[in-house]
């Protein structure tokens, strides 16, 4: 057994929270909060020049040849000093899957744009029902020629308003297994018949509903087998997973940190309120749900890292990390009291995201019945 | 015991519902996201609706706005289960109603002001002519309201007052603030402290805006650069505010948007019979069954603890513990219902007020904000809890 | 409205609190708990002498004339004390049974026996499954000339192993609705064909398993309608629910009375323990759930008592009751330490009935199930 | 990173499985109603049987029962994760293994003893000769462990020992107490307390028991009536007890019974899905689907913590705020695995150990009383509480 992070991932953690501190203030986040796209170019430059979004890819593509655990240090930096943009999207979402299944000649052109930050992608998944069952996929991909030819709407695709490209997720044949007959396009997103419209959302991410209206994707962009796509969308799926649990563990150890540190600022009563006992539990049980994420999380993350069976450790990650970040934000925020209510505290922004990061790809419920079937029930 | 509503009070309730129904401005309903327990979005508290007042008014003229008052004094001689039905009513379509001018200062200067200060103050408030702002908390007396550094110095008929007021819900739309300061920085709070109403307009007042997490301009810094009050506007005795204070407190007891809960559950209630997924609708699924069951048990509980205590305060029975335990209880579901509701509707619910695919005006979205500011407005829920033990189950301080 | 107890109702309170603590100490509750009938014959004696056997039930048959809410006021009072013995299963289970569906001369001859205290009586209904659902009726009562002849097994049957007759619900036709073919019999204990076993339980209360091996019993000893007993059942759980959430309500008072005046007296660090936030807010949230107990527990008692559609109410008392006992009686544990963890203390009296009443006539998933459907989904 | 167990450790794990399938008393495994997490129904602390101490003896040769202890002294010079692995086999099968004697007193005396106590002593914990109890509670020193007032005055080579200890677990099955108290009554704790070795058998010790409420004689009241103990008995400096005793709390850090909830867990998992109700097997209810993957992710969540503090103290780390969230999450488990193990069983989960138609030996219902022991025993959860936020997080006490 070796439970701690290696000498390179203990470098990786303290230069991306240093880097963090400096290169995106909660000024920043806020801004581009606000913003219509949540994108700095200067930041995404830098995190570019730094190598982080081609941390897990191969050194060929222009990677740094890391695995999936480094990857989810680096994410639990990065959720806890929030970084907006597209960084998920493009390295966990569509990086992930083009390694996974595109063709070599895929990889070599775009999986090396992203690895550089020049290309930003995203995976378009989820159908107007909004669920991650593969019964629910639909939009359609029809042969037509050497063209497929693309209809239907995706709802909750994010940072869709700045991708150069969407791997679309589309059926291209019924059947009575829903996991057959699903296959995966890259689709360039300046194709006309494509519509992009930001949804305006809690947490201010940049959630998109993205239509497809006849649009033509020529068939060398045919990501992996045809029909076969669904097993890479579930391997793609469980690694978001955990990283969205990752990023998650990282903003609930923030919002601990700045409680206490704040508790033990704060005055009423003529003592500092972190004195009060009440305070003090508050604290401790935060303490104990913060670690419990990140150990759980590092284990689902290890674990499907080394190519283990890992949906039951990735299902406990998010089912435990989704709740556990919902109740230290409210705690801290119930140790800011009127002050953490106020658009110029930075609290909410991780409020906000404890909620976003428990929807996306399965909230707790959708989790704990993955770990029944899991354990056989 | 009988818990059903005598002939009158329904009636009475009949009467406020069509009242409400058939008067209420179109303007107000539109833009309305109050969310029940919250304090973050009140859209009285952003801005003057020409519409709103002329709302009021009607209610004034009926005197509903300061119904429990004796009728000597322009109330509506009243019950307060009355009133309790009359907020339930409001709150259930959202209406615009009583304010801190009828439920809070009306009351205190009736009870400790002069007759001099009840002529001039309670037939404006009576008619819903005034709107006021709460000036208690500072940026260093939040639940320690002991602690203000506001000082009030008397300077022949003025009191001259410096210093700085937070959270104030509505300043800058409304008329008069309802204030403490200290008189005596020495002295104990119970005996340096006046309570006093300070008019918007007097020189030396700087309002400035602070934007709350949903997005809304509601609370305030409010300055005060020797801004002269006159004497006459102090209510009682000039040291005594800090007691006034503690004593209002009890009068806001019923402030609850009990029909601001239902109303809202029945939405999610209705949200989830029509909305399928994965091939059945979302009332079909067992969890969810058993959280919107938990959810209407524990409104039931607030009604209890509702019409309860009305019914304690019309019987001369002091309701403190239930007070706070209503505060405790409702707040706990202002969340728990957004929370809930966000959960049955999947990543729909995540969607802000304005998207097209938002469930229900997206109104989850921006409750599950705004209920972290139930569990701290009025006293947190730390502060309910002491005041349960302590003044409820008599558990020494130290 | 009126949300208060009549003088009746406080006088009856009053009376019984006083009475109760003189004749029922908790020594006398010990020993009840740990023999083998849980009936102190003396104690029965005085309680019917005050009348409280015949308090729900028509002075003609020796009753006091009293509402169900008069009972459930009592019942709060002696969960307050606790109570051993037969007092639920004969009053609430057979006594208003009998007064519902019992013929005039069955009330004549046996529900002024129960309102004396010289007879004892049960109701034997849940079967192996040991649920409420008609369905799950596996006892079998065939006619067979002038008698019923009964077999099969009832569990968790309360005092059986004190009680002189029985009540039994039996399936007398098989139907496509299971709420048909159901009839209550009148059964003499002391039939040869009855076998009681006491069940030993965490509560300690008196629950046993009775089989039934061609026990005969006279026609004249159906109570109701054949085939028609269900909806008599059905009653009597909506009521029983409500009288066990007023017990319960009793119990939780209790729980918190001693709790707090625990926390007054014992010094640890150099002051009382009340004097500890923790402990403070612990017993603020007692208090709020004792509170919110008892009110919607009384709603359910007067919607009841008053005849009218009180399926929602009492599933909501009962549900809440359920959860909230249990966390009061937790937190009373948490408040008396290690003391409260011996048998010589009172405390886990009521920690094991707060489960015991969870129990019986569903527990708070059932019942938040009950409400759903209310609700109408 | 790797959260595989390496082939040494597999392998450690697969003989220690094999000896206690092997060697384990049958009398103790029928008896057997250890609820994890609980301290009322250890069957060790009840009775003193020939046939566990046999048990004992062949895990003291094997060097087991002090596995982590440096070789010189007889220990086995193995892991903190090799313990941890024991552990869980241990209590997964329920056996007998390390005592206070080996887990607290031998570590200590390692650490502060006199050479000539270690000779004594350490000897025999190795072998599992001696059973120790803990003689530190009293009537009036729980939580508030400082305030002992039981005495020990010296006199010549011996001290005179007065007073009463409590809730000393299984004192009249053991050898030897393992105790503390007060040398100087005016002294800080810190400076006036002595630690030392009581043996059972001196004249004026009367042990007399409590039965708790799962019906077990296994805690005792005892008193000390002039007792006279030997000097060398004492640990290190003679008023230095509290400090050894303070540091000596981090010893007992990995003392949790992770294989026993594993265990318990899966019978419960295997019971709801054997067991039918309403035409279904109850594994099929999406409610207690959820409740088991529940009680999955936090025995999950116990496990983590538990081989994070194993692996941190084998690397020298120091695992204090660890230890205190093992605690936590433990003790809850331990509610919640019986309450929601009893949800699940519906009226038999009720029966008691002994009833026919009890599921599962009626071990649930036992530890549903007996998990109200686990939040209390060994720090209750609001001083754990305190330690992570003023040792862990640095928040002041006043």
């Amino acid at each position: 057994m070796d439970l701690g992070l290696n000498e390179e991932q203990e470098m990786l953690k303290k230069s991306a929270r240093e880097f963090l501190v400096k290169e995106c203030p909660k000024k920043l986040v806020r801004e581009l909060d606000e913003s219509e796209t949540g994108l700095s170019k200067d930041l995404w430059k830098k995190m570019a020049g730094l190598g982080w979004m081609g941390l897990p890819f191969p050194e060929k593509y222009g990677g740094n040849g890391g695995s999936l655990l480094d990857l989810t240090v680096l994410l639990d930096e990065m959720g806890y000093n929030i970084v907006p943009g597209p960084f998920f999207s493009s390295v966990v979402l569509a990086g992930l899957t083009l390694l996974a299944a595109g063709s070599e000649k895929q990889k070599e052109t775009y999986l090396s744009k992203i690895c550089s930050g020049d290309m930003i992608m995203t995976l378009a998944l989820t159908g107007v029902e909004g669920t991650y069952s593969p019964a629910s996929l639909d939009t359609e991909a029809k042969a037509s020629g050497k063209d497929y030819v693309l209809n239907g709407t995706k709802m909750f695709v994010p940072d869709a308003n700045v991708a150069d490209y969407l791997l679309v997720v589309a059926r291209t044949k019924k059947s009575s297994d829903p996991e057959d007959g699903v296959s995966i396009f890259l689709v360039d997103a300046k194709n006309a018949g494509l519509k992009v419209t930001l949804l305006k959302t809690l947490a201010r991410d940049k959630l998109c509903e993205v239509s497809f209206n006849d649009v033509k994707v020529p068939a060398e962009n045919l990501v992996g087998k045809l029909n076969g796509g669904w097993p890479v969308i579930k391997s793609i799926l469980r690694k978001a997973t955990v990283c969205k649990s990752a990023e998650m563990v990282g903003g609930a150890q923030a919002s601990l940190d700045m409680a206490v540190s704040y508790a033990k600022e704060r005055v009423q009563f003529n003592r500092p309120i972190g004195a009060f006992q009440a305070i003090q539990h508050y604290c401790a049980n935060m303490v104990t749900d913060v670690d419990g994420s990140r150990f759980i999380t590092y284990k689902a993350a290890w674990t499907e890292s080394e190519g283990l069976p890992a949906d039951m450790e990735v299902s406990m990650a998010k089912a435990w990390t989704s709740d556990a970040f919902k109740r230290v934000a409210v705690l801290a925020h119930q140790i800011f009291g009127a002050i953490g209510f106020t658009m110029d505290h930075d609290m909410h922004l991780y409020f906000r995201r404890a909620k976003a990061g428990e929807i996306v790809y399965g909230d707790a419920d959708y989790h704990r019945e993955n770990v029944a079937v899991q354990l056989g029930l | 015991m009988d818990f059903r509503l005598s002939e009158a009070e329904n009636k009475f309730r009949q009467e406020v519902e069509k009242f409400i129904l058939d008067e209420m401005p179109h303007s107000y309903v539109e833009k309305d996201l109050y969310w029940p327990g919250g304090y973050g979005a009140i859209s009285e508290f952003e801005v003057r609706d020409p519409e709103v007042e002329k709302f009021r008014h009607k209610m004034g003229e009926r005197g509903w706005l300061t119904m429990a008052w004796p009728k000597e004094y322009g109330g509506g001689g009243r019950s307060f289960v009355e009133q309790a039905i009359f907020f339930d009513i409001v709150s259930y379509y959202g209406a615009p109603g009583m304010d801190v001018s009828t439920l809070i200062s009306g009351p205190t200067i009736l009870r400790f002001g002069s007759e001099e200060m009840k002529q001039e103050w309670i037939p404006k408030i009576v008619k819903g002519d005034l709107k006021f702002w709460l000036a208690y908390s500072e940026p260093n007396a939040g639940s320690d309201l002991a602690a203000i550094q506001t000082r009030a110095v008397e300077d022949g008929d003025y009191l001259v007052v410096n210093g700085q007021k937070i959270w104030s819900s509505g300043a800058h739309v409304s008329d008069c603030g309802w204030m403490v300061a200290r008189t005596d920085m020495d002295a104990q709070p119970y005996k340096g402290t006046a309570l006093f109403i300070v008019d918007n307009k007097t020189p030396g007042i700087t309002i400035r805006p602070i934007i709350n997490i949903d997005g809304f301009h509601s609370f305030n810094e409010v300055f005060f650069d020797n801004v002269r009050v006159p004497k006459r506007n102090v209510v009682g005795e000039m040291n005594m505010g800090f007691y006034y204070l503690m004593v209002a407190l009890d009068f806001e007891r019923l402030v609850i948007s009990m029909g601001g809960f239902r109303r809202r559950f029945e939405d999610l209630l209705k949200y989830a019979g029509e909305t399928r997924r994965n091939g059945r609708p979302l009332s079909q699924d067992a969890r969810i069954r058993a959280k919107l069951a938990e959810l209407a048990i524990e409104i039931e509980i607030a009604y209890v603890l509702y019409y309860r205590t009305a019914w304690m305060m019309d019987n001369n029975l002091f309701p403190n513990i239930e007070a706070s335990e209503i505060k405790l209880v409702t707040t706990i579901l202002s969340r728990k219902l957004a929370d809930v509701g966000l959960e049955i509707m999947g990543p729909f619910g995540q969607l802000w007020p304005g998207s097209d695919h938002a469930p229900l005006k997206g109104r989850f979205s921006l409750g599950y904000l705004d209920s972290l500011s139930a569990v701290i407005g009025a006293g947190t829920s730390e502060i309910q809890r002491n005041i349960l033990a302590q003044r409820g189950l008599g558990l020494k301080r130290k």
